[in-house]
């Protein structure tokens, strides 16, 4: 077995870990930290339920390997809320329903996240394609499109 | 005992003579279905797979001691499931 | 005694259970779910997401082959692999089973024969991920390769390679292939005749391609057992006591020696209703004394979980001219994988529900084939029947120039209406769901070139089954209800909302948790859309039961009787003048002093309740062909039916969206495809294409509101249902925008064309 | 496996010459790391982002663009010049899968990954674009068509690893255009691929690349359909003979994702649609 040391930044916080170089990045944030937020629905990246931000981008954590994160900035559905308040998509979420069984949820957030920083005013078809990668097997989507709809409008207020 | 008029699926009227509907005195379900097994055995393996009845339209799943009257519309049906 | 009254635990000689008809409080609003916040932060734990110390890994090899002798299994080198603490067969498992247990066993591991791709046998735990996929690889299984089957029509043919001698039960008709397993026939009235009356018959011939449920959580368990052969497993379920039961009889322990706690559930549409994994996970941690965590891979999950049937179909119905139908008629023939238990007779059941019919007949065929155990897939066997009975009802109004909603409610079933599958309808909401379709502007807005609008009608039974729900009021008034049915679309939220109701007290003061099988009595299964019609029955009864209870002490602090205590706006108060003159005593005090005045308070709710009322909808859709590529676009959908009441209406919502989508996906994209050599194709997401949000418009909700008059505020299920019309509404939109009819799915493009293409070459 | 962390192309064509069994280089791994999920992990994994440059996108002397070979699609497709130059291209690369994939998937990788499907590639071959070779016998330029040798498999010799990828300059009034068919909107592999490049003078085509993707073992040119092309207005008759010169191409197979007969039907439909968009973007480019 050939173990790699990593370190990085997991939501501001520093980590370090050992890992396997066949494990992902999914496995190790899982694994070896605790963050089981990000959920494997196929291990493929077809799917999006595993989607964090590293280093600014969106990506399915299931395709990178956890040896590729050192020196990473990576961003996961727990640093989402500052403490005890919610980022707006996260109200936004609950308060349209726009969840049934909520395995999709962490990664939606995170990939409707990085899409109001490129575009903090989306129209439904932007929306709807940003999110092509993050299957939602209960809902339809219709109400998740909504919420993300009402979460930019507000942040687009406060901003 | 008052006698209940139990109508079968088709499937079932080869165990029971051909008939449509079958008379058997019984106070529930529970007793209903004896009374048919012990009239016509073949009809025992498929109510031993389980069948659900309905009574007056309302269906009952499962339930051995729901009680059964001469006056209502019975029919067996096979036992429910869902998703 | 949990309950005074004997005959409100169940159905009893009235069954007549809805007594609330509002005006609601908290029924019918939208607040957060109780779960949100965990929901939404990652904080919620699904089944993948449980640790324990010194937990092993495990994975299971499966045949590659559809059809195969096991001749034998080597396990040794794989044992000798350093880090493999176990090795499990099908000798680690129980033997003399019977029946369906024996059924489910044989599926989850292999035992003389490998009997579809994917199938297991054997199993490994280790250290390691990797380590346990390394061992895989060094168990040798020697098979002798089989003739296979895998479609429902070939596998009846004379010739086609039998699955199982023997499985078939008793009662078939003569001359059937031993791959047809049951038969099922009902219907009424002289059929013939009926079609003698008719003006237009048509007959068709319809086929349905298997489809998964999709769920995106795949299946996944954390297994521990000592020694001592007790054992606690953690799974994602629909319903952990049937689990329990099942892990315990494969096993061969009792069930109180394995306790279940049911995880975050995501997704199960049916597919989560049984088991595949979780006894393997039990053997392996007995036989290595570690626990053992199994998770499936999503390619696991396509091939060795539980898909739905394929069906063959052919439909017949007689139409006057002015739309009356006369009669009708259907073949259902559907295999479910190498097991027995198709729900052929749902399919032929459900056929024609919608329908007040003089004469009809349903066949079912139970078909076994090389392919997995189908499982429930929401409203199980109903979808299909409805794609072929609604398609052809389409192209009777089309034929006849009659609208389409018109006649469907000319011959709705309601209420007096005998049903196809026998019994009388009581009060049920088809026609509602009709007329609300008809007057949705929807229903009237212009189509553009190569647009086609389609509607269809489904129908669903929906289920009661056993319940247990404990209230439990904490010393500040505050309420814990344990459920049994694990939380899959927000049910946690419509269990407090009716608790709040009956208990007068806000939904913040209330906390809903899934128990664990040792917790509470036995619940059935998170399917058969019961779980806000029988765990709410169960919370509202148990509400009522500590509010009973609550009452008494009220009464008994005041030093009068029971009977002359009321109990509003979360508090008791004296009934009328003559009662006496005392401050309301709320709920907080009470509950304050409980200790002191008798001890703990909690309502209960065991039984079985029976009234689940049948349930209808009415979908309509827009829908566009390119015409040189036959590819479809959704251009809009709508979704009427009938909840009874609404509970919490965000979710009911979400359910008539979240079926109207699968629908689609089924209708133009899904499908189970199998290569000559009897092997999935396609077993990932990649292509087994469900619909992404590009593929889908805005799905527009109408909530129809028809009591059901076995609860209390008159709730029916809403799960299921949804899924039935869509197949047929966008084959007849896309038939309508095509002119041509299509009558297989899924429609996916190259079909479309062929049919397009076909129509042209019949033209000229 | 081994997991190895080159600072240099050179280091890395090192590296693979001293390491046994399979050598696999890492760009932005979407679908080496599928592959490692269903079983195939190399014994060595060599990965090039850590080289300089890898993420840069440079104007080349001659008015092309040099692209490292980490950049993923979306940046990419976040390229304005680039997009300007190649619209085509830019919209092949942004195809390839989710927005998640987006953010690792490169253009390189989707070549080096050689699926006849492959979305970028078409469009590279289309553009004329070339990728920079490095390996124990040198540097060469190799033209993007001639990496791909079938399904899996590509033309580098052992130990060679692709360094970097190069577009020409754009042609005075030309344009490119790429659509593919799927049976969803989105998350699907091409049914089948289509590229036009072309370049005007007036109304008349002077010169035209096509390349076809899914139709062959490797995406291909097809001469015949950019002959049908050139000296035309790009009329109707123009179009016919598009549309069957790219019918008739390649030799396509029946599997999952389409018949053969589908796919000829259906490639003849996709490029008059995008000859029709490269002709309009050709004429409103300067």
């Amino acid at each position: 077995m050939s173990m790699v040391h990593v370190s990085a930044r997991v939501n501001g916080d520093p980590v370090e870990f050992l890992c396997d170089s066949r494990e992902t990045l999914l496995d190790v944030l899982r694994d070896r930290l605790a963050l089981t937020g990000a959920k494997e629905g196929c291990g493929t990246g077809d799917c999006g339920a595993c989607s964090v931000i590293f280093n600014g981008r969106l990506v399915a954590s299931c395709l990178v390997l956890g040896a590729e994160a050192e020196g990473a900035e990576i961003e996961t559905i727990e640093g989402m809320a500052d403490g005890e308040k919610l980022h707006p998509l996260q109200q936004k979420i609950i308060a349209h329903a726009a969840l049934q069984c909520g395995i999709c949820t962490p990664g939606i957030l995170i990939a409707a996240k990085a899409l109001l920083a490129k575009n903090p005013d989306p129209d439904e078809e932007t929306i709807r394609y940003w999110l092509a990668g993050n299957l939602c097997r209960c809902t339809g989507y219709d109400k998740i499109i909504r919420a993300i709809q009402d979460a930019a409008a507000e942040m687009r207020e406060e901003a | 005992m008052a006698k209940v008029k139990v109508h079968l699926w088709s499937a079932l009227r080869a165990h029971a003579d051909g008939a449509e509907t079958v008379e058997v005195e019984a106070r529930t379900i529970g007793q209903m279905l004896d009374a048919l097994r012990a009239r016509y055995p073949g009809l025992a393996p498929a109510l031993d797979a389980g069948v659900s009845v309905s009574i007056d339209g309302r269906i009952i799943a499962a339930s051995l001691t729901e009680p059964v009257a001469p006056e209502q519309e019975i029919w067996l049906m096979q036992r429910l499931k869902g998703g | 005694m949990a309950l005074d009254e004997g005959k409100d635990v169940k159905g009893g000689h009235d069954a007549r259970e809805y007594d609330h008809q509002g005006p609601f409080r908290h029924v019918g609003t939208r607040p957060d779910r109780p779960d949100g916040v965990d929901k939404v932060t990652g904080r919620a734990h699904f089944g993948a997401d449980a640790y324990a110390p010194g937990m092993l890994h495990a994975a299971i090899l499966r045949s590659p082959h559809a059809h195969a002798r096991i001749l034998k299994i080597d396990t040794s080198r794989a044992e000798a692999l350093e880090g493999v603490k176990a090795v499990v067969t099908r000798a680690d498992f129980a033997e003399g089973l019977e029946g369906e247990d024996w059924n489910i066993l044989e599926n989850i591991m292999a035992g003389e024969k490998a009997l579809y791709d994917g199938h297991a046998v054997a199993a490994v735990a280790a250290t390691s991920k990797f380590i346990a996929r390394d061992a895989l690889a060094l168990i040798e299984v020697e098979y002798e390769i089989l003739p296979h089957v895998t479609d429902v029509d070939e596998a009846m043919q004379p010739g086609a390679p039998v699955i199982r001698e023997g499985a078939a039960e008793p009662g078939l008709p003569e001359g059937m292939h031993p791959n047809v397993v049951r038969y099922h026939e009902s219907g009424h009235g002289d059929v013939e005749a009926g079609f003698a009356e008719a003006d237009l018959v048509i007959q068709r011939h319809f086929a349905t391609e298997a489809t998964h449920q999709g769920y995106i959580e795949p299946h996944a368990c954390l297994a521990q057992m000592g020694p001592d052969g007790r054992g606690d497993l953690w799974c994602t379920t629909q319903g952990h006591w049937n689990v329990q039961k099942l892990c315990a009889s494969l096993l061969g322990v009792e069930a109180s020696a394995i306790r279940v706690t049911a995880s975050e559930i995501g997704g199960g549409f049916g597919g989560k209703t049984t088991v595949f994994i979780e006894p393997v996970a039990m053997a392996l941690a007995r036989k290595s004394g570690r626990p053992v965590k199994l998770v499936m891979s999503r390619e696991e999950v396509f091939r060795a979980s539980g898909p739905t049937s394929s069906a063959s179909m052919d439909v017949r119905i007689g139409m006057k001219k002015d739309g009356t139908m006369t009669a009708a008629e259907g073949t259902f023939r559907l295999q479910g994988g190498a097991f027995p238990y198709a729900p052929m007779e749902f399919t032929a059941m459900c056929a024609f529900a919608c329908y007040d019919l003089k004469h009809v007949r349903q066949r079912g065929f139970d078909v076994m084939t090389n392919r997995p155990k189908q499982a429930a897939y929401r409203a199980p066997g109903s979808p299909m029947a409805a794609f072929a009975v609604e398609s052809v009802v389409d192209e009777l109004c089309q034929k006849l120039g009659l609208d389409p909603i018109e006649v469907r409610l000319k011959n709705a079933a309601r209420e007096g209406t005998r049903a196809s599958y026998g019994p009388t309808y009581p009060r049920i909401g088809l026609v509602e769901t009709l007329e609300a379709a008809r007057a949705h502007p929807h229903y009237s807005a212009p189509l553009g070139p190569n647009q086609g609008r389609g509607i269809a009608c489904g129908f669903w039974f929906n289920y009661g089954g056993e319940t247990s729900v404990t209230l439990a009021l904490s010393m500040d008034g505050t309420v814990q209800i344990a459920v049994g049915t694990p939380d899959i679309g927000g049910s946690r939220a419509s269990m407090a909302l009716m608790a709040a109701e009956e208990l007068g007290i806000p939904y913040e003061d209330i906390r809903v948790t899934i128990a664990d099988t040792a917790s509470l009595g036995f619940n059935e299964i998170s399917h058969g859309s019961r779980v806000t019609y029988a765990s709410g029955l169960a919370v509202i009864k148990a509400a009522r039961d500590a509010k009973r209870k609550l009452i008494a002490r009220a009464a008994d602090k005041w030093g009068i009787d029971p009977e002359a205590v009321e109990w509003r706006d979360g508090a008791a108060w004296p009934a009328g003048d003559n009662a006496g003159s005392f401050e309301p005593l709320t709920i907080r005090e009470i509950c304050a002093e409980m200790g002191a005045t008798g001890g703990p308070i909690a309502g209960h709710y065991e039984a079985t309740p029976e009234g689940a009322g049948v349930s209808f909808a009415t979908h309509i859709v827009d829908a566009e062909l390119d015409p040189e590529t036959g590819k479809v676009t959704i251009l809009r959908y709508t979704v009427v039916q009938d909840a009874g009441k609404a509970v919490h209406p965000s979710y009911v919502e979400g359910q008539f969206q979240g079926g109207a989508a699968q629908g689609i996906g089924w209708a133009l994209n899904e499908e189970y495809i199998y290569g000559e050599d009897g092997r999935l194709q396609n077993p990932g997401f990649l292509d087994y294409r469900i619909p992404v949000a590009s593929d889908l418009p805005m799905i527009d909700t109408v909530i129809v509101e028809v009591p059901n008059p076995g609860h209390p505020y008159g709730v029916r299920g809403v799960g299921e249902t949804s899924i039935c019309p869509p197949l047929a509404a966008v084959a007849n939109a896309v038939s309508n925008a095509a002119g041509v009819r299509l009558r297989q799915l899924p429609m996916r493009p190259a079909r479309i064309l062929e049919a397009l293409e076909a129509q042209t070459d019949g033209e000229g | 496996m081994q997991y190895l962390k080159p600072a240099s192309f050179e280091e890395a064509v090192a590296m693979a010459g001293e390491a046994h069994g399979d050598v696999r280089f890492l760009a932005g791994g979407t679908d080496l790391l599928v592959r490692m999920r269903m079983g195939a992990v190399p014994d060595v994994l060599i990965d090039l982002k850590h080289i300089p440059g890898v993420y840069d996108i440079e104007r080349t002397e001659n008015g092309g663009w040099r692209i490292g070979v980490a950049v993923p699609g979306a940046e990419l497709t976040e390229h304005a010049g680039l997009r300007a130059d190649w619209p085509g291209v830019v919209e092949a690369v942004g195809l390839i899968g989710s927005t998640q994939v987006q953010g690792r998937a490169t253009p390189v990788g989707n070549l080096a990954n050689a699926s006849p499907a492959a979305d970028s590639v078409p469009a590279l071959i289309a553009a004329g674009a070339e990728v920079e070779v490095l390996g124990p016998g040198g540097r060469r330029r190799v033209a993007v068509g001639d990496i791909p040798a079938g399904p899996g498999r590509t033309r580098l010799a052992q130990g060679e690893v692709i360094s970097a990828l190069y577009l020409p300059p754009r042609a005075a009034h030309g344009g490119d255009a790429y659509q593919r068919f799927i049976p969803r909107t989105e998350m699907d592999i091409a049914v089948v691929g289509c590229a036009v490049s072309l370049s005007r003078d007036g109304n008349v085509i002077t010169e035209a690349r096509v390349a076809l993707g899914a139709m062959a073992p490797t995406a291909l040119m097809v001469e015949e359909a950019a002959s049908a092309l050139v000296g035309t207005t790009l009329g109707e008759e123009a179009l016919e003979a598009l549309s069957e010169a790219a019918s008739a191409a390649g030799r396509p197979i029946d599997d999952k994702r389409g018949t053969a007969k589908f796919r000829r039907h259906v490639a003849g439909v996709l490029a008059r649609r995008v000859a029709l968009v490269a002709y309009e973007r050709a004429g409103d480019a300067k």
